[in-house]
């Protein structure tokens, strides 16, 4: 799609950084930190889907939690509709929280497994609305209409539930307060691959319904081409690049993103056949020990001196595609 | 995709899917309690248990107290199904009175010390400010050696405090306090290992992006569901708590001599062994089977509220 | 590991003075009075006398410096002076009993012998024996074995021992007559018939003991085998072709005594103090007969010092067990 | 494909039942195929459709109770593994049939080194000394690709990241040179560029030592990149078994048809909408009567709500378990 | 002969915590160093004094004793060697007394040497002992258990604040004894040997003998009656039919023998009541009711004495109606109608002194209602005891409320605790109480009005009724002057009776002591006036 028209900034992300303390010796002094994510920016158009990728632990998850003030962050600055919650105490963010919300990886996990379908969409009506018990009741059966659920399943625990119909609670629950923006963090990665789609068809139709903004993280690349309309892809921490979603597919520019697209298997055998693998070598170093200079250094087959001493700056390749790597950098 | 002949609907039950049959999960449980046969059988004695020593008062009316000198040391009678001791009171009604003090002090320690090992656990394991300073005070608790300082305890306060609260409640008071303070150490270890466990689960993580207060998030997500450790741990707390109170009757430091409670019956009857061994039998049958069967309780318990084990 | 171990240990300095200073207070306040015992025979302007002797007019925080400066200071230099024959300790004042005068610590030491023989050997039985039925119940679980096994474990810790220390006595003592019901401290171990002495008045007790301890001790195994009976490594040493024998008791094992030999680590401190009601039955006048004796007569540097020791120990198996935990799964390495 | 030779494995009609206490599971329903030398073999499927259980069984991995394996016969070398014993069993597993599970953090023992664990089945099957075979395991370690081998066996595996441990799995199925590799869902907890890495490292090994490979895996790029053929696994059964490229072009199963439509590409058309499989995977509590499928399928008609389709011929080396046949639009004549 | 007899086994279930009787007043310590120390004249059997380490009792007719009674001088035997082999000479015996009156020593025996001025060795076999006073019963000083005479040469460092240090010598005391201490271990067992130096030649037959404790009454039972592993067992207070049954197993023998103890109930004749505050307990306000005589007389005459016996003591016990009664010189015979139970009579009582069954049963008079604190220590037997008492009270009419206190408080000396038996909060208090050796002299003089416990003596004394009669004072002193032991034993029971015939002290049970032996130990002869094991020196194996 090029005709997006990139409307108003929702979520605006700038340098956030989100450092978990380790702390060590005699005394359990802090020695040092996991720098899980380390300075990213970016910003988030309302009404578009951005698909966050990157491998497993690279600070994807910590990331979408940071920006929802899960956690109190290390530095950076959080604005999410206009209003700045990066420092906000606790209880003053209790009052924006109905306009963000979040739906988890696991559907197992994420649904408290002493709680019924029922109270568990009902718990954000009751926590930020006056409703009364009969109209929360009609509104709880009304998400579940949403999102697919039969109305009979209201009084069942979740784990009489499939997987796909878990995930759907877990969406209807998102939705209860008619949120704007909401973080998807894997919603899919735990599902079989027929289910899979059903709960990415259900979030498409969702946002279509109520114009909703998703940050979707996942690190399943074809599926993020199928519902992201721009992409970032994370790497140790940092964003290395970020484009909408063809450029980066047919162009990507930063090495780590040609090499992570590159290994996708394709459930083709005729392209399979074709497709030039950059198989990178060694395994992502530690956060709490990131390399010096640029982080995929260690790994890069691009890689030059000037990347092990010194951070590579962010360029803006074309309107909208920004890429951190020496290669682009000032030549 | 070309149309098939026809698409004929799914008969019910053709395949099965999901079970329709919306479930409780305590039912599952108690499901699978009832496979384990010990803990069924201890279940049933234990429960026979409780209502002969709260019930059978008003079947068996005698007064555990009451002295009829012609019957002492009688053995088995109609009049004294279990025979008299050597004041001639009649040893079933003072095997039950001592039986409702074991239970209510199991019962009301086990409570004591789950409200408070619960209480620590979830307050360290949720705020982690409060972490090192709580588990400091378990680790203390931990390390002070119980049963001196329990004997100590009691030599200490059993006269200030029955001077208070009269002669019954205040013995009754300290022994269940002593014990319910010296043994909440476990309780609140693997409480707060288990809240520390949930506090990352995925669906804490969603109570507090919906914006619930720490408060509600404990009460409705981390409590209910850290019940069957604290469940298994009543079960235990309470056989434990039933042995200490024995134990300290039988070192003399228990309850008074003229206050029956089992492990106070078996004390006074132990130099009788041989002559009457049935007064040593009975309370100590009932110490052990009574401890036995909670036991049992608890092994069923935590096979049953095993997931692995239960199954879906 | 040894950063842990340090930082450990500095923090067991806080929690062992405190502990220190809540037992010596709650003595204190204790009502009881080492006067008590005394016949009433003997006026109480003696009795005043006597008590005066014993140091009890000071006042508390006095009392308690003293028994501070004696227990840490003194003590440890007698103890250096008795292995090196040096002298520094002459002429301090040692922590001294109430009943007895005599120093508190060479009373414990005279002590240990016979607890270690018989509450040391039970627990080593215990373990011995426990260890396999708990692994031997796993792999055949809900098998006859099993079911008897759990029997007998429940049945172990749900009679108290006061109660089968009574029975063993009047059946094997008195009744068939085979062992003595008066355990002899003062027997030596010379010959081979002094050995069966000494094996047939540790009979009962150690029977008693190993009975309890033995069934918590399989339950922990049985607990812990079962949990890794499931685990996929399991199954990785049965795909290599590995005999069953191998995958049970080199693998399965190996990981499942991590939290039992934390679990007997722990259990160590109590051999010498929780065996308080087995001594007293079986008259072994050990550590917590010593304890208990001490209790009834107030003796409050006895019951300080010989609290704190064991208050000492349990701090300590705690670090050892945490320890033993880092040095047998190499998973945790502390810092 | 390597069709002429005789197969070093022919299972006919596995059957595999959990009898557990809430009931039996039918887990794997009359599963036969063949795998032949030197080929690999994908397997897909949905979670709970039977893989790892077919594969487990072959060779007496499940546990038993609860499991109960039946069957014709599981021929392997001229001997029939479903009533060898035990001990037969033992010199198989892990010498002449190598075992590679999903998740490598759970699968290696945590307590061991990795170099014990890999010399185990060294000095057991090939009755290597102790030095021999830790010879013999740095090289195998050397092989898979982690560097400084010699040095890295006194690791523990805990040492190790995700992807090496993966390596580590796969020298130790490799260690005696098996003659067939069962590769249970290798790459699935790894992350895509390790699993190229994985993949690679699997090309290359099977073109230095020529073993058969079954590999199991939901992930139909992996199959279409790796795969000679291919079965497809749904509720205990092969519903579809072709040569990897015929059941790309020529998917005859309506649940495979459904499964390539879902999956979208990084490469290929970008599908304005994923097309899905309503439904659930049954739940397996009796031996099927009807079509497993039959309930999310969009072809059904009357006879696969009262019979249980077999395989059918559909082509070259392509057998289908249904009734419709897709080339003609009707019911498969039979 | 020395030694021929090989081993004995004796067994004392509360265990000796040191050898040295000065520094712990406990019986146990007493009698397990009686074994090694000896005094210089010991009580026999029949309460007579035997002379031991001196050549006789000195007394007023044989000029031992002055004609004031303010010395008495004891001539030692010739030819005493302490077991390690040096001569005890009268310096040993003045040492003793100087070491158990030092200052900062806390020596628990040093009421025996109350008055004492001096104690001169005019020759090593001589010893003077004056008094300050006249003493008509001079035999306090090195006489009985509880006075043996030390070595000087191993206690002279340990004299005063030193008293504690000497750890050593307070677990093995050198003694002139039948045995010497070869291993002490404290709270556990003492192993002995036969003394080479002692007196008598052929004697102890026993070559070695250990002295264990611990345990209970019943297990030192079983292990002398039934299983036979030791000889002789202390103190075997347990239930009759218990000992009974023991004994059927025909291992060994019980032996019983009656002193002074008396268990008894203790009438306060002051009002308790907490409303007083400084003045409760006080001599400034008398009971409200039980200082009716008729009240205190029911309530004795309402107790079975005999059933009591039965249910607690057994052979140990015997019903008594005296405070005073032993030994047999001393015991009065003129209160003997309390050994009969007579509940009709107590309830006539009361009925004629006015005080009437009310709408609840409890008599009542003037407002006033017979209800009573009756507390005791905390001990199987004494509640068993109150139970039961309490039982007959409330047939008479009278109001019962039971208390028991812990035995470590109720007779713990604290003058902080309001719970001692001393400050006696309560309406009657039972217990149990005796004097050392055979003169009552010092006991009778309990009951004198000044030794009523009251704040300005921070509540000592001992005598608990708060009792005070001119006469009996009168008595007391008369008492004090008077040398001749039938003046003597005539003033003791008129006091004995006073108290009786008042009711301010309720005896109950004379209570004895039950040993036991094996059926092979000969010579055993229970002493109830002095240590059990006075005679262990003539003990014996006898051939089965
Ligand atoms: N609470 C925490 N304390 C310390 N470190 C943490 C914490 N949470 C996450 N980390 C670390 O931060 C890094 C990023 O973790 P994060 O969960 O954000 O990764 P991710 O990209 O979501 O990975 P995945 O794909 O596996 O979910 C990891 O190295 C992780 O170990
Ligand atoms: N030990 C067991 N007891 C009972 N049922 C079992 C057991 N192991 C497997 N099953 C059942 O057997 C069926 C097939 O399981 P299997 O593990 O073979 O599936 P799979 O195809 O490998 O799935 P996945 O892709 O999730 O690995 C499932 O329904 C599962 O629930
Ligand atoms: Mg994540
Ligand atoms: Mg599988």
């Amino acid at each position: 799609m090029f005709d997006i028209t990139p409307g108003r900034t929702l979520v605006e992300v700038r340098n956030l950084k989100m450092h978990f303390p380790i702390h060590a010796g005699v005394f359990r002094q802090r020695v040092g930190e996991v720098k899980a994510v380390d300075g990213i920016s970016f910003d988030i158009y309302e009404g578009e889907t951005l698909g966050l990728v990157g491998e497993s632990g690279c600070g994807k998850s910590t990331a979408g939690r940071a920006i929802l003030r899960l956690y109190d962050i290390t530095d950076g600055a959080v604005k999410i509709d206009g209003i700045d919650i990066s420092s906000q105490p606790q209880p003053d963010l209790r009052k924006m929280r109905p306009t963000m919300q979040m739906v988890f990886q696991d559907p197992q996990a994420s649904l408290n497994p002493r709680m019924k379908v029922r109270d568990i969409i009902g718990e954000p009506l009751e926590e930020h609305t006056s409703m009364g018990k009969p109209e929360r009741r009609e509104k709880v059966l009304e998400l579940m209409d949403a999102v697919g659920l039969n109305r009979d399943f209201a009084n069942r625990y979740p784990h009489e539930f499939s997987g796909g119909q878990r995930q759907r609670i877990g969406i209807a629950r998102a939705l209860a307060l008619n949120p704007k923006f909401i973080v998807c963090d894997e919603p899919i990665a735990a599902l079989d691959v027929s289910i899979q789609a059903q709960v990415v068809n259900l979030l498409e139709d969702l946002q279509a319904e109520f114009g909703l903004t998703y940050l979707f993280i996942s690190h399943d690349l074809s599926m993020v081409r199928h519902i992201a309309d721009r992409v970032a892809v994370m790497y140790l921490g940092r964003i290395v690049e970020i484009a909408d979603r063809e450029t980066l597919y047919s162009a990507p520019k930063h090495p780590y993103t040609q090499a992570l697209l590159s290994a996708v298997p394709e459930p083709d055998p005729w392209i399979e056949e074709k497709v030039e693998r950059i198989i990178l070598q060694g395994d992502v170093p530690s956060p709490s020990n990131p390399p010096h200079g640029c982080n995929f250094c260690t790994r890069c087959p691009q890689v030059m001196d000037i990347c092990r001493s010194e951070e590579p700056p962010e360029v803006e390749i074309t309107p909208g595609h920004r890429t951190a790597c020496h290669l682009y950098s000032n030549s | 995709m070309t149309n098939p002949v026809d698409t004929p609907e799914l008969p019910d039950g053709a395949i099965g899917v999901l079970a329709t049959k919306p479930r409780n999960q305590w039912l599952d449980v108690w499901d699978q309690f009832k496979t384990h046969k010990g803990a069924m059988a201890g279940l049933i004695f234990f429960v026979f248990i409780v209502a002969a020593v709260y019930l059978g008062p008003f079947l068996w009316t005698l007064d555990p107290g009451y002295i009829d000198i012609r019957s002492r040391n009688q053995g088995p009678s109609w009049a004294h199904p279990f025979g008299a001791d050597q004041l001639g009171r009649d040893i079933l009604a003072r095997m039950l009175a001592g039986g409702r003090v074991s239970i209510s002090v199991g019962l009301t320690a086990m409570g004591l010390s789950l409200v408070v090992g619960t209480f620590i656990g979830v307050i360290a394991g949720y705020w982690k400010r409060l972490d090192g300073l709580l588990m400091r005070l378990t680790d203390l608790f931990l390390a002070l050696p119980l049963l001196p300082l329990l004997l100590v305890i009691i030599m200490l306060f059993r006269d200030p405090l029955r001077a208070v609260l009269g002669l019954e409640a205040g013995i009754f008071t300290l022994i269940v306090f002593v014990i319910g303070i010296t043994s909440w150490m476990q309780t609140a270890r693997i409480v707060r290992g288990d809240v520390l466990a949930l506090k990352e689960r995925e669906y804490v993580l969603a109570a507090r992006s919906i914006g619930t207060p720490s408060r509600r998030v404990v009460s409705r997500h981390i409590l209910p569901n850290i019940l069957s450790p604290i469940m298994v741990s009543a079960t235990l707390g309470i056989a434990t708590a039933i042995i200490t109170e024995s134990s300290l009757s039988f070192l003399g430091l228990g309850f008074p001599p003229d206050y029956p409670t089992w492990g106070r019956l078996l004390f006074d009857a132990k130099d009788m062994i041989q002559q009457y061994p049935e007064r040593v039998v009975w309370p100590g049958l009932a110490i052990s089977l009574t401890v036995l069967a909670v036991n049992y309780i608890g092994d069923g318990l935590r096979d049953a509220l095993d997931p692995r084990i239960r199954g879906r | 590991m040894l950063n842990y171990t340090i930082r450990r240990l500095l923090l067991a300095i806080p929690t062992l003075l405190f502990i220190s200073l809540v037992i010596f207070l709650l003595l204190d306040l204790a009502p009881g009075d080492p006067m008590s015992s005394i016949p009433l025979t003997v006026p109480d302007e003696v009795k005043q006398r006597m008590r005066e002797a014993l140091g009890l007019g000071e006042p508390v925080y006095v009392r308690y410096f003293q028994w501070l400066k004696q227990f840490f200071i003194v003590e440890p230099q007698v103890a250096w002076d008795h292995w090196f024959g040096t002298d520094f300790s002459e002429g301090k004042q040692r922590v001294i009993s109430f009943q007895n005068r005599a120093p508190v610590m060479d009373t414990v030491m005279e002590r240990v012998p016979q607890t270690l023989w018989v509450v040391g050997l039970s627990y080593v039985f215990a373990t011995l024996i426990a260890v396999p039925i708990g692994i031997y119940s796993a792999y055949k679980q809900y098998s006859w074995f099993d079911q008897i096994g759990t029997f007998i474990s429940m049945i172990g810790f749900s009679i108290p021992t006061f109660f089968s220390g009574v029975l063993l006595i009047v059946v094997f003592s008195v009744i068939l007559g085979w062992f003595p019901s008066i355990y002899d401290t003062t027997h030596r171990v010379t010959d081979w018939d002094s050995f069966v002495y000494q094996a047939r008045q540790m009979a009962m007790p150690v029977f008693v003991l190993t009975l309890y301890n033995a069934a918590q001790v399989s339950r922990f195994m049985r607990a812990s085998t079962l949990d890794n009976l499931n685990q996929d490594y399991v199954r990785t040493a049965r795909a290599k072709g590995m005999s069953e024998r191998v995958v049970v008791l080199l693998h399965v094992v190996r990981n499942s005594l991590i939290p039992v030999v934390t679990v007997i680590a722990l259990g160590v401190p109590t051999i010498f103090g929780g065996a308080i009601i087995t001594e007293q039955v079986f008259q072994v006048n050990g550590l917590g007969q010593l304890l208990i004796i001490a209790i009834y007569a107030s003796d409050a540097p006895m019951v300080q010092t010989v609290t704190f020791i064991f208050a000492v120990l349990i701090v300590l198996f705690n670090l050892v067990a945490d320890i033993l935990y880092g040095v047998l799964d190499p998973r945790i390495r502390y810092d | 494909m390597a069709d002429g030779a005789a197969p070093v494995l022919h299972v006919r009609d596995l059957k595999t039942v959990f009898k557990t206490r809430s009931g039996a599971v039918h887990a794997v329903n009359s599963v036969s195929f063949s795998l032949a030398p030197g080929e690999l073999l994908g397997v897909v499927g949905e979670s709970g459709s039977g893989k790892s259980v077919t594969m487990m069984s072959l060779i007496g991995l499940v546990p038993s109770p609860p499991a109960v394996v039946t069957g014709t016969s599981v021929d392997f070398g001229g001997m029939d593994l479903l009533t060898a014993s035990e001990a037969k069993l033992r010199a198989i597993r892990g010498a002449r049939i190598g075992f590679v599970f999903q998740d490598p953090m759970t699968s290696l023992n945590p307590v061991f080194t990795v170099g014990f664990q890999l010399m185990e089945p060294l000095r057991k099957h090939m009755g290597l000394s102790k030095p021999q075979a830790r010879k013999r395991a740095a090289e195998l370690l050397d092989l898979v690709g982690i560097p400084d081998a010699h040095r890295r066996l006194k690791d523990y595996p805990h040492q190790f990241s995700g992807g090496m441990r993966q390596r580590v799995m796969i020298a130790m199925a490799l260690a005696c040179d098996p003659e067939v590799l069962i590769a249970d869902e290798p790459t699935t907890a790894l992350d895509v560029t390790i699993q190229a890495q994985i993949i690679e490292l699997m090309h290359e090994l099977r073109a230095k030592l020529g073993m058969a490979v079954i590999w199991i895996t939901h992930d139909l790029g992996v199959i279409a990149g790796i795969a000679d053929r291919v079965l497809v696994m749904y509720g205990g059964q092969i519903v579809e078994h072709a040569p990897v490229r015929e059941l790309f072009k020529n998917p005859q199963h309506p649940y495979t048809r459904a499964l390539l439509k879902t999956v979208p590409s990084v490469r290929g058309e970008r599908e304005p909408r994923l097309s899905t499989i309503e439904g659930q995977p049954p739940i397996l509590t009796a031996q099927p009567t009807i079509c497993p499928f039959a309930d999310r399928c969009p072809t059904r008609f009357n006879r696969c709500l009262t019979e249980n389709p077999q395989r059918y011929y559909a082509g070259d080396g392509h057998d289908v378990a249904c009734f419709w046949d897709f080339e003609t639009g009707t019911p498969r004549h039979v | 002969e020395r030694g021929a007899d090989g081993h004995v086994n004796v067994i004392y279930w509360q265990a000796a915590s040191t050898m040295n009787p000065y520094l712990s007043g406990g019986t146990k310590e007493l009698e397990a160093a009686s074994l090694v120390l000896e005094p210089l004249a010991r009580y026999d059997e029949g309460g007579n004094m035997v002379p031991f380490l001196a050549e006789s009792v000195p007394t007023v007719e044989n000029g031992g004793v002055s004609a004031d009674l303010t010395t008495i001088t004891w001539k030692l035997k010739e030819g005493l060697l302490w077991s390690d082999g040096t001569p005890l000479t009268s310096a040993d015996v003045a040492f003793t007394w100087e070491y158990c009156t030092a200052e900062g020593g806390g020596c628990s025996q040093s009421e025996k040497y109350n008055d004492v001025v001096s104690v001169d060795t005019p020759d090593d076999l001589t010893v003077v002992v004056t008094f300050g006073v006249p003493k008509p019963f001079p035999y306090g000083p090195f006489v009985g258990a509880q006075a043996p005479i030390i070595q000087k040469a191993q206690f002279a460092d340990c004299v005063g604040e030193a008293m504690a240090s000497c750890t050593d010598e307070n677990f093995a005391p050198i003694g002139t004894g039948p045995f010497k201490v070869d291993e002490f271990k404290t709270n556990d067992v003492a192993s002995m040997s036969a003394n080479p130096n002692y007196r008598d030649p052929a004697k102890p037959a026993f070559a070695t003998l250990t002295l264990k404790g611990g345990g209970d009454a019943a297990a030192a039972g079983r292990s002398v009656l039934e299983t036979g592993e030791f000889d002789y067992a202390w103190n075997l207070q347990l239930a009759p039919d218990v000992l009974a049954a023991m004994e059927a197993a025909g291992k060994g023998q019980v032996v019983s023998s009656f002193g002074t103890l008396v268990e008894r109930i203790m009438v306060n004749m002051t009002d308790p009541s907490a409303s007083l505050g400084d003045e409760r307990a006080t001599a400034a306000h008398p009971h409200p009711f039980l200082s009716d005589i008729a009240v205190r007389k029911a309530l004795s005459m309402a107790i079975d004495r005999e059933l009591l016996v039965e249910i607690g003591y057994g052979a140990a016990g015997r019903a008594t109606c005296n405070v005073l009664p032993a030994p047999a010189i001393y015991a009065s015979t003129a209160n003997d109608a309390c050994l009969v139970q007579d509940i009709e009579g107590a309830k006539a009582l009361l009925d004629e002194a006015g005080w009437v069954p009310g709408a609840d049963g409890i008599r009542e008079k003037d407002g006033v209602r017979i209800s009573v604190l009756y507390q005791t220590s905390t001990n199987a037997v004494r509640q068993d005891f109150q139970a039961i008492i309490k039982q007959w009270w409330n047939e008479i009419g009278v109001e019962v409320e039971l208390r028991n206190i812990d035995a470590s408080v109720f007779f713990g000396g604290d003058a902080g605790s309001p719970d001692t038996f001393q400050k006696f909060f309560a309406d009657l208090e039972m217990y149990a109480n005796n004097f050392d050796g055979t003169d009552p002299e010092a006991y009778m003089a309990n009951w004198e009005c000044s030794q009523a416990p009251r704040p300005e003596t921070q509540w000592q004394g001992n005598n608990m009724p708060r009792f005070c009669s001119e006469e009996y004072d009168a008595l007391v002193a008369e008492m004090a002057k008077t040398g001749d032991i039938n003046e003597r034993a005539r003033l003791a029971k008129a006091m004995n009776d006073m108290l009786m015939q008042e009711y301010v002290i309720i005896p109950l049970v004379d209570r004895g002591r039950v040993s036991a032996h094996s059926n092979t130990l000969g010579g055993v002869v229970l002493n109830t006036w002095d240590s059990e094991l006075w005679n262990a020196a003539d003990w014996y194996r006898m051939d089965m």
